[in-house]
């Protein structure tokens, strides 16, 4: 039987003006097992609280009763209080009569009569309270960032920086990701390659930090805190640890009619490759579906001229081990497919290009090396026609495209209208445009210069089709505001194609039981408030995996993400919620319900061996649930039908007992 | 907006079953249209004109004659808003009023001529005619 | 014509995160509500089985409305989601057997809709008061 | 189809377990009348050939019996499933309640089982012997002798057949039944058509028949928990007999919602209660509500479906709505 003290605060007169506090102090005194009861003018007060500490020693308390203002006002309050007098935290409950009684209602018999019911039911709980503690868990000192784009860089570097180490795991075989690709960066015009490539180098220098590039991650196990990851390390052909990085076998190697992915298959790079030249890390990768010597060796060039020896044809795939205490997702996005748009004509014309193919156009060391040329004959356009929102803000019924704005299609559209007109002033650029987006510190001023000093053509009304004549590109389009259809003869088609993230991002999503919107976007665990992190604990978002952002947003969560990251890593020991759900092994059915309903893939099952009153043995599927990854929220504690699964702190005995004593 | 105008725009709304309120009035029906140039109204302005009510002009328009229902519009529009559902729906409202028939068997004989397939002329009368 | 005023005892599950502070914030504005809605505090509305509202039928109760985050809003990011499914179910059920549907309610109350919270439980026990003592669901053995 | 003949079924049994493909046999035999068959489990050839028994009166499903029986079989368990029975047994393979591994199930076509109620309306009390033949024969204590069409007397489960098509075997004989236009949630519309006042006291007039003999819960191949809500006293609606008409009723909604998106509607509730209390109708409001709300569901149509109560879409009903536009 608990020793339960009831304590009645006045709050001044916000409790006492409409409820006889001393009636309800007095009523509740006669409850089961209440052995003592006091009111107090203000109980959250210290000498409030000092008057609980001392009741708790004089009358051996084991449980407290508060009757006062909500929950979510001083419930951590009282709890400190029961801690400092030797109490479980957990042994105290709020009846709460203020917010929902003595504010809400008008006259005191009324106010009285229910703050004595309220109070019936907090003491009711408490009867049936047992002391809880938080579960502990070790926390491992090591994050690991999937994706080595500028979001995961900027995490590594950040948590790295905190002194705590940090694993990348990259696709491709080197970090850098699509700003590696990318030219100029709006709205500074600077180029991505001048601030991306120390960041690069600052990576591979940092002791902190481990590539594993040209890896994917296979499987996740654990929880937050104490992740267990397995890597797999596809085979490059190359031993990392001896390559130089010299190209000498880049040079050499026969095979030349590889597509070179880096440029968009716009020109070709050999069977061995190192993607471009300020790669990390510096090392050469074979592709096996073109090189000879795998095929059918038949060749053996690039062992021979290679003076350190890294060559090794039989390298396989390896797999890495490796423990975490956290995670961040940092996959990115891609273009989306232009196959479906017949309308732009992009599989007919090779001069109808996404916008990233332009970027590499321009690129100084894209395939062009940096002079704008049409693809189709390497001659110089002098008409060149921007169509935007290409698969962007479609309805949701449309196959073809997405349903969201991708957001960094118009900075980037005004970007490369403008450098055009600035190299090549000869050159007539047109945008094609539904609205200018430039929400963004100086955004809209840059996107008006392109207008304004530039004199770059914008067009409000969107392409219809381009239909490929010759040597030309009939772009048909409607210029809404003169109200005109038009016909432009262009030399080249530029699509800003929406964005959507990385493929690589479902299988991992579904790894790491994080939850995705209908798009593949990673969701966050409160779109305001918990902007950076993942529903399920210990998961992080880093970049465009959450949703479409440029650079400098990019940039500003990736360091939220490590924050958060850091703030975990910083702990020795993770202290859960105790209010979490507890399964009954013996009452188990085993049957997976609460599993599929848990949001956090906190349920396990295992087969458990049970000893039987007849001595024999059985082994029985049974659900565990891992204290460190519950949130608390019940909802497999209704889903379960045996009732095996309860919820500490909200037993159904203890709603129970509440209901039952609200309604006698 | 007066009570008749509600009143067509509602029936041309429950005709084409088309929602013109998705329209993010990029206008890539009107660039696409092949018609365009014989047309007075434009798949655009057909849109926002049924939802903003001004139907009367619609009404009046050759434009609806115009329309080659080809669903250009209806195949491109990225909002699935489907323009020339409600263009044929104007059309029918159009028709439907006693006496407003386009076609009738009488006009055929003047058009026949050795370049018009029959068909386009059956479908035509099918098309114009309540 | 009722001679004696009759009380309506009404039963309230709030989720923690958005009806019971939308509850609290009620208070903060000083929204009057009947005295007869009594409010239980669970983490999510999904924590809500349905033997828990049974009881309180069973108990005497004449009503029990259900409030959480709204749909989408779920603090556990689909927990009320199954409310939703569990509770259309239960309810249709008791309707099934006879026992008026205006007795039960699930409603989605944000942490920010306090006046809503306040208009929901007027109009709540309004409706349930103009019903009546609750006789088909209550538990004549457990009465005092 | 043509009706299955027990000598069939007793060949098939005993190669079997001859041949060490299983080591025991659930089949049915003869219970205390001819007309109780009852759930039986063989060891040999020599009593599967004297006992076994397969008639008209062989409704029992067997699917719950194998999550106690494999958890101490050695070798595996031959089954004999109708074709309802499958759905409860893949139900039960998809709640990962027995091993699939320690069963060999074979599926048998069904023409439908017969209701010894309604045979007692045809002859009265006092039935003495039953003889199931291409009619059945039904003698009585008076010395009446009456022949009953088997298709007149059917099960009310077996009239409104959801599906002769078996969703779970490892052998199938005979032939293969597909899934049939069932008439099966016209009763349940009839009473949503009715006023509540009229469905109140339709359900207090059979629920207060209820003896709480707690048949339904122990024959329900959906309830095999290891120990059941209501004989836990922690549960809050521990309850092992009867006080009052409303306990009868609290009983049978938490029974029924127990089961909601998990029941087959195998319509074994209803054939056990002694009490004749029309439970499936309780179950088929659940299974009819699910389909017109979330969408046409059979739960063990397949093996690890998601059940709709384990599931969600954004877009589901609001519970205010349902009442919408359902008259009144």
């Amino acid at each position: 039987m608990q020793r339960i003290g009831v304590f009645v605060c006045w709050c001044g007169t916000n409790i006492a003006g409409t409820v006889d506090v001393v009636a309800v102090a007095e009523a509740l005194k006669k409850e089961p097992g209440v052995v003592f009861s006091a009111n107090y003018q203000y109980m959250c007060s210290q000498a409030g609280q000092d008057l609980i500490k001392a009741a708790v020693k004089e009358h051996n308390l084991t449980g407290i009763v508060v009757c006062s203002c909500s929950p979510r006002m001083h419930e951590a309050t009282f709890r400190k209080t029961a801690a400092a007098a030797g109490l479980n935290p957990y042994m105290v409950e709020i009846a709460n009569i203020r917010e929902q009684c003595s504010w809400v209602h008008k006259d005191v018999p009324t106010g009285t009569e229910k703050a004595i019911i309220l109070g019936k039911a907090a003491v009711a709980k408490v009867n049936l309270n047992v002391p809880l503690t938080p579960g502990e868990s070790p926390v491992t000192k090591r994050a690991l960032v999937i994706g080595g784009g500028i979001a995961g860089i900027q995490t590594a570097l950040d948590i790295a920086d905190a002194g705590f180490e940090v694993d990348i795991v990259e696709k491709k075989p080197t970090i850098g990701g699509k700003m590696a690709q990318l030219d100029k960066t709006f709205p500074t015009l600077d180029c991505a390659a001048c601030i991306l490539t120390p960041k690069m180098v600052d990576v591979a220098q940092n002791e902190k930090i481990r590539i594993f590039s040209y890896s994917e991650v296979t499987e996740v196990k654990g929880f937050v805190g104490n992740f267990d990851v397995t890597i797999k390390k596809k085979a490059r052909y190359v031993k990392e640890e001896l390559c130089t990085g010299c190209g000498a076998c880049t040079e050499k190697c026969p095979m030349k009619k590889v597509p070179n992915d880096f440029n968009l298959n716009m020109d070709t790079k050999r069977a061995i490759y190192i993607p471009f030249a300020q790669a990390v890390p510096k090392v050469a990768t074979i592709d096996a579906d073109y090189c000879n010597m795998l095929k059918n060796g038949k060749c053996g060039v690039c062992s021979k001229v290679c003076a350190a020896g890294a060559i090794d044809y039989t390298q396989k795939d390896e797999f890495i081990s490796e423990k975490y205490g956290a995670i961040v997702v940092a996959t990115g996005f891609n273009p989306i497919s232009m196959d479906k748009f017949d309308e732009f004509a992009y599989n007919q014309s090779k001069d109808v290009i996404t916008s990233l193919e332009f970027e590499r156009l321009t690129n100084a060391a894209g395939p062009t090396a940096g002079k704008l040329l049409r693809p189709s004959d390497g001659k110089h356009p002098e008409k060149i026609v921007f169509v935007q929102c290409v698969g962007s803000r479609c309805d949701a019924c449309n196959e073809k495209g997405k349903e969201y704005c991708s957001k960094i299609c118009c900075m980037y559209t005004a970007k490369h209208a403008m450098l055009t007109r600035d190299k090549y002033p000869d050159t007539d650029v047109t945008v094609f445009y539904i609205d200018v987006r430039t929400p963004g510190k100086n955004f809209d001023e840059f996107y008006r210069r392109a207008v304004e000093e530039y004199g770059v053509h914008y067009i409000k009304g969107m392409v219809g089709k381009v239909i490929p004549d010759g040597e030309k590109l009939i772009v048909q389009a409607s210029d809404l505001i003169a109200g005109k259809q038009l016909k432009i003869d262009a030399d080249l088609v530029v699509l800003a194609a929406a964005i959507e993230p990385d493929k690589s991002a479902r299988p991992l999503a579904t790894m790491l039981t994080a939850s995705m919107d209908t798009n593949d976007f990673f969701t966050e665990a409160h779109p305001k408030l918990r902007p950076v992190e993942s529903p399920t604990a210990g998961v992080f978002l880093s970049g465009a995996c959450q949703g479409p952002k440029d650079i400098p947003e990019t940039v500003a969560q990736a360091g939220a993400a490590a924050s958060k990251v850091i703030g975990l890593l910083a702990k020795d020991k993770l202290t859960g919620n105790p209010c979490v759900a507890q399964s009954n092994e013996m009452m188990c059915n085993g049957c997976s319900t609460c599993e599929r309903v848990c949001p956090y893939g906190a349920i396990t099952y295992e087969d458990k061996e049970f000893r039987m009153p007849d001595r024999s043995t059985l082994i029985r599927r049974v659900a565990s649930v891992n204290p460190a990854v519950c949130q608390g929220c019940g909802c497999c504690t209704v889903a379960c039908p045996s009732g095996a699964m309860d919820l500490k702190g909200f037993a159904s005995e203890q709603i129970i007992a509440e209901v039952d004593a609200i309604c006698k | 907006m007066s009570n008749s105008k509600k009143y067509l725009q509602e029936e041309l709304i429950r005709i084409s079953g088309v929602n013109p309120k998705k329209c993010m009035r990029c206008g890539k029906c009107t660039a696409t249209c092949p018609a365009y140039d014989e047309m007075e109204y434009h798949p655009h302005q057909f849109v926002y004109m049924i939802e903003s009510g001004d139907i009367e002009p619609l009404l009046e328009s050759e434009s609806l004659y115009k329309c080659l229902t080809c669903f250009a519009c209806v195949e491109r529009c990225p909002r699935s808003v489907e323009p020339a559902k409600l263009v044929e729906a104007v059309r029918l409202a159009a028709i439907r009023k006693q006496g407003n028939n386009r076609l009738t068997a009488n006009d055929i004989p003047a058009l026949l001529d050795e370049d018009m397939p029959q068909q386009a002329i059956v479908s035509a009368f099918r098309k114009y005619t309540k | 014509m009722q001679v004696k005023e009759y009380k309506p005892l009404i039963v309230a599950f709030c989720c923690n995160w958005c009806s019971y502070a939308g509850a609290d914030l009620a208070g903060n504005n000083r929204l009057n509500y009947p005295a007869d809605v009594k409010i239980i505090r669970v983490p999510c509305s999904c924590r809500v089985n349905p033997t828990f509202v049974l009881r309180a039928f069973q108990r005497g109760a004449d009503g029990v409305i259900l409030c959480g985050c709204h749909p989408g809003d779920c603090h556990y990011t689909s927990g009320n989601y199954y409310t939703r499914r569990r509770m259309a179910l239960l309810f249709s059920m008791l309707d099934y057997l006879g026992i008026e549907r205006e007795r039960t309610r699930v409603e989605w109350v944000s942490a920010a809709e306090g006046a809503k919270f306040a208009a929901t439980m007027n109009d709540f026990a309004e409706k349930v008061a103009a019903l009546g003592e609750n006789k088909r669901l209550e538990d004549l053995r457990c009465k005092k | 189809m043509q009706k299955i003949n027990r000598n069939v079924l007793v060949e098939k049994a005993v190669s079997l377990l001859e041949n060490g493909t299983v080591c025991c046999v659930l089949g049915w035999k003869k219970g205390e009348f001819d007309y109780d068959i009852t759930p039986a489990v063989f060891t040999t050839k020599e009593d599967i050939e004297a006992n076994f028994v397969f008639d008209d009166f062989c409704g029992a499903n067997f699917s719950k019996y194998l999550v106690q029986k494999t958890r101490k079989a050695e070798g595996k368990i031959l089954v004999f499933l109708k074709s309802c029975d499958t759905y409860s047994f893949n139900q039960l393979l998809t709640e990962h309640r027995f091993d699939r591994e320690k069963v060999y199930a074979v599926g048998i076509p069904c023409e439908g089982m017969v209701d010894i109620n309604k045979i007692r309306a045809i002859s009265g009390e006092g039935i003495s012997s039953v003889e199931c033949g291409e009619k059945i024969t039904v003698n009585t204590i008076y010395d009446e002798k009456f022949e009953i069409n088997a298709s007149d007397v059917l099960l009310e489960r077996c009239e409104s057949c959801k599906s002769k098509l078996h969703v779970a075997y490892d052998e199938l004989i005979g032939e293969e039944g597909e899934v049939l236009e069932s008439n099966r949630f016209d009763e349940v519309a009839k009473l949503e058509a009715m006023t509540p006042d009229e469905r109140f006291a339709f359900w207090q007039s059979e629920l207060s028949k209820c003896i709480r003999c707690n048949a339904c819960r122990d024959v329900c191949p959906a309830c095999t928990c290891e120990k059941c809500v209501f004989d836990n006293p922690k549960s809050g609606v521990e309850n092992k007999a009867p006080a009052n008409e409303f306990e009868e009723k609290m009983f049978h909604i938490i029974r029924a919602f127990h089961v909601a998106g998990r029941c087959t509607d195998c319509g074994e509730c209803s054939r056990v209660c002694p009490q004749h209390i029309p439970l499936h109708l309780l179950n088929r409001k659940f299974i009819k509500d699910i389909n017109e709300f979330y969408g046409d569901y059979q739960a063990g149509a397949e093996v690890g479906s998601r059940a709709p109560l384990a599931n969600y879409t954004t877009g589901d009903i609001e519970p205010s709505e349902v009442f919408d536009g359902r008259g009144e």
